[in-house]
């Protein structure tokens, strides 16, 4: 069985692969940085049966840390290791100038991401947090696109402003504590238990949520503070692409999950309708502008506002279904999105252009690559029997029901159903169908199969047996709502 | 029960797993692998089904595994319900699916993408078949979504052309729409009963006991599933797919959009009839909704030249009675006119098909003419078909419309009784007007017409033969039937019975001569009019209304579409553009030109830096002063 | 008044005027001759105020060690007026506002805490203050620390000055002392 | 002696100002560095003032430090002197804006 040394384990392997990938040579650098990889992913699987584990230790003089693990942060760092292993595989063949750097700034993307998943305690997840914007600053920065400056400026700024006032809130928190209690503690276990027990003043507790909410908003990212991520996506490598949307903007989602809504749900049920509105706001738009978009990853990231809109939905409607199928929703975003951003890299490092009038007919030239595009591009839109359908629908059914915003939300989010439909099928006929006129390109190789078969197999084994990801998942969300409802009974 | 539950298993994997197996071993293994083994693989799946039809005597519950659970109390599960309704329509889906495989080989012939094709069909079959049998919604809906996707599919299967591309998009667009409604009743159901299978909600209407607010949220479901069937069923205002989606295969357009898909509306009406009891107003509103389409689609197709699409808006207005028939509460008799439908709609399409086959994908009529020289045995099958559609005695088609007719003249409802019987009239002669047009005259064309291969008119023949008897099914018993369909669905559906009295004979008689009347006069006026065909149709400024659909297409455009375009362009640029980025990036030019000014400043005098400090610490005092 | 008060008051004067002289002449050369006398009467006032081994280093390290530094380098740079450059005028009536403003705040200080103004005590009998031995006692006990930080603080200092004695040698721009255009 | 702290301070504080309006004033760095000994020698006098009014030597001990820190920093601003002069030719401060903003 494994003990809370498997913690201290995960959490430190990413930091050791990044030291090892830094110092490797250049060629062997690519491969080594996937091996090491591949052995995080195995090391993560290893830990599937455990369902909550905790590990602490004291720092030095009073300074604690703690790590923590349960479901809720146990599915994304599995997550995060396959997308990480995937598009460091995929990035192999393409990158080819400061391969050790590239690689060894994914391994510390990871680590920062694996960190701030694990910690339990605030002021940790917030460095960890903030630590995760410069890897990734640095790979759009480096081997972005033309405007690239532009992008990490703007993707830096919006995220990085949204986190000082989440550390101004945390530090109020902080503060509050040690006046009511005489004790300092930033562990998220000892402050969530206290401020279950004996409430904040609600005119604080207001404020101190917004600004956790407005930090993790950003991130997601939530309406109107979206506009970072087409810019941020567009000049990406694929490969960072991948880990922006699959990873890095699941970490707003679970840091409501995780922080703001278990410590202040008084506040989050008081701003439901408000988020609601934004949420609803957000998957219309994004389905909206996506379908106006030629750029392809343009368009594929104006989805993912659509799709984070659902999950946002799901959470602040404040139901357990909602809540589970917006954690499901989380990883399907993750594996569908990362797809479809491995499928246009695909595409681009042969034509190297992401206009979408550019391409045309193929299905006739590409014909697995068209069946793995359809296949992914349903589970985007949500058909039964993908993985995409389950999330979608328990968020939709759990919001349904929920007590704290109007059902008519629900509604307007499932217009954004039938809008998906038009904007992941417009995508799909101007690349795939019409008269072709791109023959000279070439189909999937063994490279490719070799992420896009468990893609692809994922897809459909979590849309027919969700069960493996959701009983878990279930147990802990319970477990907060029975919290909740003792709150409320008060 | 172990049995039976292999059955049901078999009878729905066999397709799935041929749906995967044609992608693969199309292109690799040929044509004749692939079309024996499309063709045994269905009709494995068709012996299970009739395995399953004998075997199971009431209503049998199959549960496989649980798919997703909801809460601690409801979960979902793939699990099948065998009653006589899903079994039935179980029946005709492996069924006529058999028959139109057989025809697709022949008539897909050559094709290169022969594999994919057979591979998309099976996995319609897989689709409809869960739709049929699922005792859950949601099950339903994964069966009702894969058969719109299969239906997208094959639509643009020949996808080199956009306009084919552009009609599979357009099909799967409005049917989710429909699949909206649907998961707003699958949600508002879940809200009143707590469960989302159908026989658990079902039982709880008949413990009845409803609140207030339970009655509204049914009332919800009500008009969601409205939606949902009225997308797929291709009702107005959802119709406007159907017609486009013509542009696929011919065998296709038979077997999904005439036979099996389309006829899912109905099938969710009568499977959920019991709901829709409740709420009687949305009854009404199916019927209205079914006879205004009836007679909306066939005076439609009286002015199409293309023969797919005649039988497109022949489909719509067909499936308009049976809307009508399920609105008016006689399920039954829309049961049996999907079944009959499901016949003669699926020949029609096939003697099309093959018509077009033998003339080289030509598919004007008026480029057709005197084919019942050159093509004798469709000749004859569509004739059947034809006089099937058009009601007249003793064909499928009379005995089963009669029996909706009956239900609307008795009714009570003028205006329904009189779009009905128009519609009967109408739907005889644009029938006449294809039938003539086609075998009838010179022919018109540039092609030589040739019969098509055995395995096409056998197809036709078989269907003829099941169109042709296909009434007994469910004989009156005034007439000295034996009424065996509404036996058989009498414990899932409710119906009034016809009673048996003399008068009621007479009536039936009456209206039995009035519209066999309706309908040889229709034909009698096509064969009159157009004879002797000579490139001339009917002029006049009201009639491209009718050519023109009603410009409802072109409404839609303008109203819907255009509009949401408009709408993400502005949100696009001027929302995300303009106000959002427009004001970030309005701070940070801001901030940029509040720098410029504040560099003044920083002259690079080390002096000048150090006045600054005597002054901030003169500050700083005289603020420690102020305090104190 | 005493006859320490009178003395105080006319070192006191001295000072404030060799340092308005150190201030302001246009000459480094002067302000560096009028600072070694400054230094000199500031030592004097050391001595009244009884811390006599201060007073000795101020004479010998100050006045003495540094100041020749100032003259040494006065000398070796040989500067013309043109290359000293022409002082600033920042306005006189500024300064005297800030001096007003700091003497009001000292002001306002005696009127707040009058014991300020309270004289000194006398040294006591037999006390040890000022004297090498009890300075040093402190220094090598209390303040080690300090004394070691003020000793790497000077060997920082050589090891920059050192540095930029150094670097003169090896930048490419100066050849001989002037510079390659 | 018999003088109160305050006039000690008020001495100190004299030297201090004239010592930074030297400072401030002055354009040569020569000039400069020389006002800047005067402004530590002025907080020298401060200090062995309180180590007076005490009669402790802590007063003493921090005169020690300054002089050490106005010995290293006489040595390290001329060595800087001497580089500028090289550099300009002259020892005008108002050359010296490289980091101008």
């Amino acid at each position: 069985m494994l003990n809370e040394n498997y913690l201290l384990v995960l959490f430190l392997f990413p930091f050791f692969s990044t030291l090892i990938v830094a110092l490797s040579r250049h060629r062997a650098a690519a491969w080594v940085s996937v091996a090491m990889a591949f052995a995080f992913f195995v090391l993560t699987l290893i830990g599937f049966q455990v369902h909550e584990l905790r590990y602490s230790a004291t720092w030095f003089g009073n300074l604690k840390y703690g790590l923590y693990l349960d479901s809720y942060s146990y599915f994304l760092i599995l997550l995060s290791a396959f997308l990480t292993l995937i598009s460091l595989f995929y990035s192999v063949r393409v990158i080819k100038e400061k391969v050790a750097a590239y690689h060894a700034l994914f391994h510390a993307l990871q680590a920062t991401v694996v960190g701030s998943l694990l910690c339990d305690d605030l002021v940790f997840f917030y460095i960890f947090w903030e630590a995760m914007l410069i890897p990734m600053y640095f790979i759009i920065g480096i081997w972005g696109g033309p405007r690239r400056k532009y992008a990490t400026l703007k993707f830096f700024l919006f995220t990085f402003a949204g986190s000082l006032l989440m550390l101004i809130g945390l530090i109020t928190t902080y503060v509050i504590y040690f006046q009511q209690t005489g004790t300092w503690s930033a562990s998220f276990q000892t402050l969530r238990d206290y401020f279950h027990m004996n409430p904040m003043n609600f005119e604080i507790q207001k404020w101190i949520f917004l600004s956790f909410v407005l930090s993790f908003a950003i991130k997601i990212p939530l309406f109107p503070f979206h506009t970072w991520l087409p810019d941020a996506h567009v000049e990406a490598p694929t490969a960072g692409s991948v880990i922006l949307a699959g990873v890095l903007l699941k970490m707003g989602t679970y840091g409501l999950m995780r922080f703001a809504i278990p410590l202040f749900h008084e506040s989050a049920e008081y701003f439901a309708g408000a988020l609601c509105f934004l949420s609803v706001v957000g998957i219309i738009l994004g389905a909206l502008v996506a379908w106006r978009q030629t750029d392809i990853k343009k368009l594929i990231a104006y989805s993912s506002v659509s799709h984070l809109g659902f999950i946002t939905l799901g959470i602040f409607m404040m139901t357990e279904a909602g809540w589970n199928g917006a954690y499901l929703q989380m990883l399907n975003h993750g594996l569908s999105t990362g797809a479809l951003f491995l499928l246009v890299g695909f595409l681009y490092d042969q034509t190297h252009t992401r206009d979408i009038q550019a391409y045309g007919g193929l299905a006739k030239s590409l014909p697995w690559f068209a069946l793995v595009t359809v296949i992914i591009a349903l589970s985007s839109i949500a058909l039964p029997g993908t993985n995409g359908f389950v999330g979608e629908f328990l968020i939709l059914l759990g919001s349904f029901q929920s007590k704290v915003a109007s059902n008519g939300w629900v509604i307007l989010a499932g217009v954004g159903v039938i809008l998906g439909a038009v904007y992941m099928l417009h995508l799909v006929q101007k690349l795939l169908y019409g008269k072709s006129h791109s023959e000279k390109l070439k189909d999937f190789g063994w490279r490719e199969w070799v992420f896009y078969v468990p893609l692809v197999i994922l897809v459909f084994a979590i849309g027919i047996f969700p069960e493996w990801i959701l009983g878990p998942v279930r147990e802990k969300t319970t477990a907060m709502f029975n919290l909740f409802s003792t709150f409320a009974a008060r | 029960m172990a049995d039976l539950k292999l059955l049901a298993a078999l009878c729905v994997l066999i397709p799935l797993v041929g749906s995967t197996l044609w992608f693969w071993l199309g292109a690799r293994f040929g044509e004749k692998v692939v079309s024996i083994g499309a063709v045994t693989f269905l009709v494995a799946s068709f012996l299970c089904m009739l395995g399953m039809f004998f075997g199971v005597h009431e209503a049998a519950r199959v549960d496989f595994f649980e798919w997703i659970r909801i809460s601690s109390n409801a979960s979902v599960h793939f699990s099948f319900l065998l009653d006589p309704l899903s079994l039935t329509l179980g029946l005709i889906v492996t069924g006529v699916g058999s028959l139109i495989h057989v025809y697709a080989t022949g008539y897909m012939k050559g094709d290169p993408s022969f594999g994919r094709f057979f591979s998309y069909l099976n996995l319609f079959i897989f689709s409809m078949l869960m739709l049929v049998l699922s005792d859950s919604l949601v099950g339903l809906f994964l069966g009702w979504e894969g058969v719109g996707l299969c239906s997208y599919l094959l639509i643009s299967f020949w996808f080199s052309e956009e306009a084919n591309a552009i009609a599979g998009k357009k099909a799967f667009v409005v049917n989710r729409i429909g699949d909206f409604g649907f998961l707003i009743a699958i949600f508002a159901l879940f809200q009143v009963f707590g469960t989302v299978s159908i026989p658990d909600i079902l039982s709880a209407i008949h413990l009845g006991n409803l609140t207030a607010d339970q009655m509204f949220w049914s009332k919800i479901a009500c008009f969601g599933l409205i939606l949902g069937a009225s997308g797929k069923s291709a009702q107005i205002p959802l119709h406007i797919w159907l017609p486009d989606a013509m542009a696929g295969p011919t065998p296709v357009s038979a077997l999904i959009h005439a036979a099996t898909m389309v006829t899912a509306g109905v099938y969710l009406i009568c499977r959920l009839q019991p709901l829709f009891l409740l709420n009687g107003g949305s009854l009404e509103i199916i019927a209205y909704m079914g006879g205004l389409t009836a007679l909306f689609a066939a005076s439609v197709a009286i002015f199409q030249n293309d023969i797919k699409k005649v039988l497109a808006y022949s489909t719509i207005s067909q499936l308009g009675y049976m809307f009508l028939a399920v609105g008016l509460g006689a399920p039954v008799a829309a049961y049996f006119h999907l079944m009959t439908h499901a016949f003669f709609k699926a020949l029609l399409f096939l003697g099309a098909g093959s018509v077009i086959h033998g003339l080289h994908h030509e598919q004007n009529m008026h480029k057709m003419g005197g084919l019942r020289k050159q093509m004798p045995i469709t000749f004859w099958a569509m004739t059947v078909g034809v006089l099937a559609i058009a009601g007249i005695p003793p064909l499928s088609g009379f005995v089963s419309k009669d029996e909706i007719l009956h239900t609307v003249s008795t009714s009570g409802r003028t205006a329904l009784s009189v779009m009905a019987f128009l519609t009967a009239f109408m739907t005889a002669f644009y029938m006449g007007r294809l039938w003539v047009l086609t075998f009838f005259g010179k022919f018109r064309g540039h092609h030589e017409a040739d019969e098509s291969p055995l395995s096409m008119t056998f197809v036709l023949v078989t269907l003829a033969i099941l169109s042709a008897l296909g009434g007994l099914l469910n004989w009156p018993e005034l007439w000295g039937g034996h009424e065996l369909l509404n036996e058989f669905l009498s414990s899932v559906v409710v119906q009034k019975k016809i009673e048996i009295s003399s008068e009621a004979f007479h009536h039936s008689l009456l209206l039995a001569g009035f519209s066999s009347l309706l309908g040889l006069a229709g034909l009698g006026l096509a064969w009159l009019r157009y004879r002797n065909f000579s490139g001339k149709e009917f002029e006049a400024p009201v009639f491209n209304l009718f050519k023109k659909k009603y410009y409802i297409d072109e409404l839609y455009d303008i109203a819907i579409v255009r509009n949401l375009k408009q709408i993400g362009w502005i949100l696009w640029k001027g929302v995300d553009g303009l106000c959002i980025d427009g004001f970030l990036n309005g701070l940070g030019t801001g901030t940029t030109r509040l720098a410029n000014r504040l560099r003044g400043m920083q002259t690079g005098l080390a002096q000048q830096y150090a006045v600054w400090v005597w002054i901030g610490f003169l500050l700083l005092l005289f603020g420690a002063w102020t305090v104190r | 008044m005493e006859n320490s008060q009178i003395v105080f008051f006319i070192f006191s004067a001295l000072i404030l005027v060799t340092a308005g002289l150190v201030a302001f002449r246009p000459r480094p050369v002067e302000s560096a001759m009028w600072l070694i006398l400054n230094f000199f009467l500031t030592a004097g006032l050391y001595v009244l105020l009884g811390s006599h081994f201060v007073a000795v280093i101020q004479v010998l390290v100050y006045a003495g060690a540094i100041m020749v530094l100032f003259v040494f380098v006065i000398l070796l740079l040989n500067l013309d007026p043109r290359e000293l450059g022409t002082d600033s005028s920042v306005s006189w009536g500024s300064l005297i506002l800030f001096v007003a403003f700091l003497s009001f705040i000292l002001l306002s200080l005696h009127v707040t805490t009058p014991e300020l103004l309270e004289k000194m005590p006398p040294i006591k009998a037999g006390s040890t203050f000022g004297t090498v031995e009890a300075l040093s006692k402190t220094l090598l006990t209390d303040y080690i620390f300090g004394f070691e930080m003020a000793g790497v603080i000077l060997l920082l200092a050589i090891m920059g000055v050192g540095l930029l004695a150094y670097r003169k040698i090896n930048n490419p721009r100066i050849v001989n002392g002037s510079e390659r255009p | 002696m018999n003088v109160s702290i305050a006039h000690l301070l008020f001495l100190s504080f004299g030297v201090f100002c004239i010592g930074g309006a030297g400072f401030l004033m002055r354009r040569n760095a020569l000039s400069l560095l020389i006002c800047l000994e005067l402004m530590l020698s002025a907080v020298n006098i401060a200090f062995v003032s309180f180590s007076r009014l005490h009669q402790n030597e802590s007063g003493n001990l921090l005169y020690f430090l300054v002089i050490t820190v106005a010995a290293c920093e006489s040595a390290v601003g001329l060595a800087l002197i001497l580089n500028f002069f090289r550099l300009k030719k002259n020892i005008r401060l108002d050359e010296a804006t490289t980091l101008k903003g």
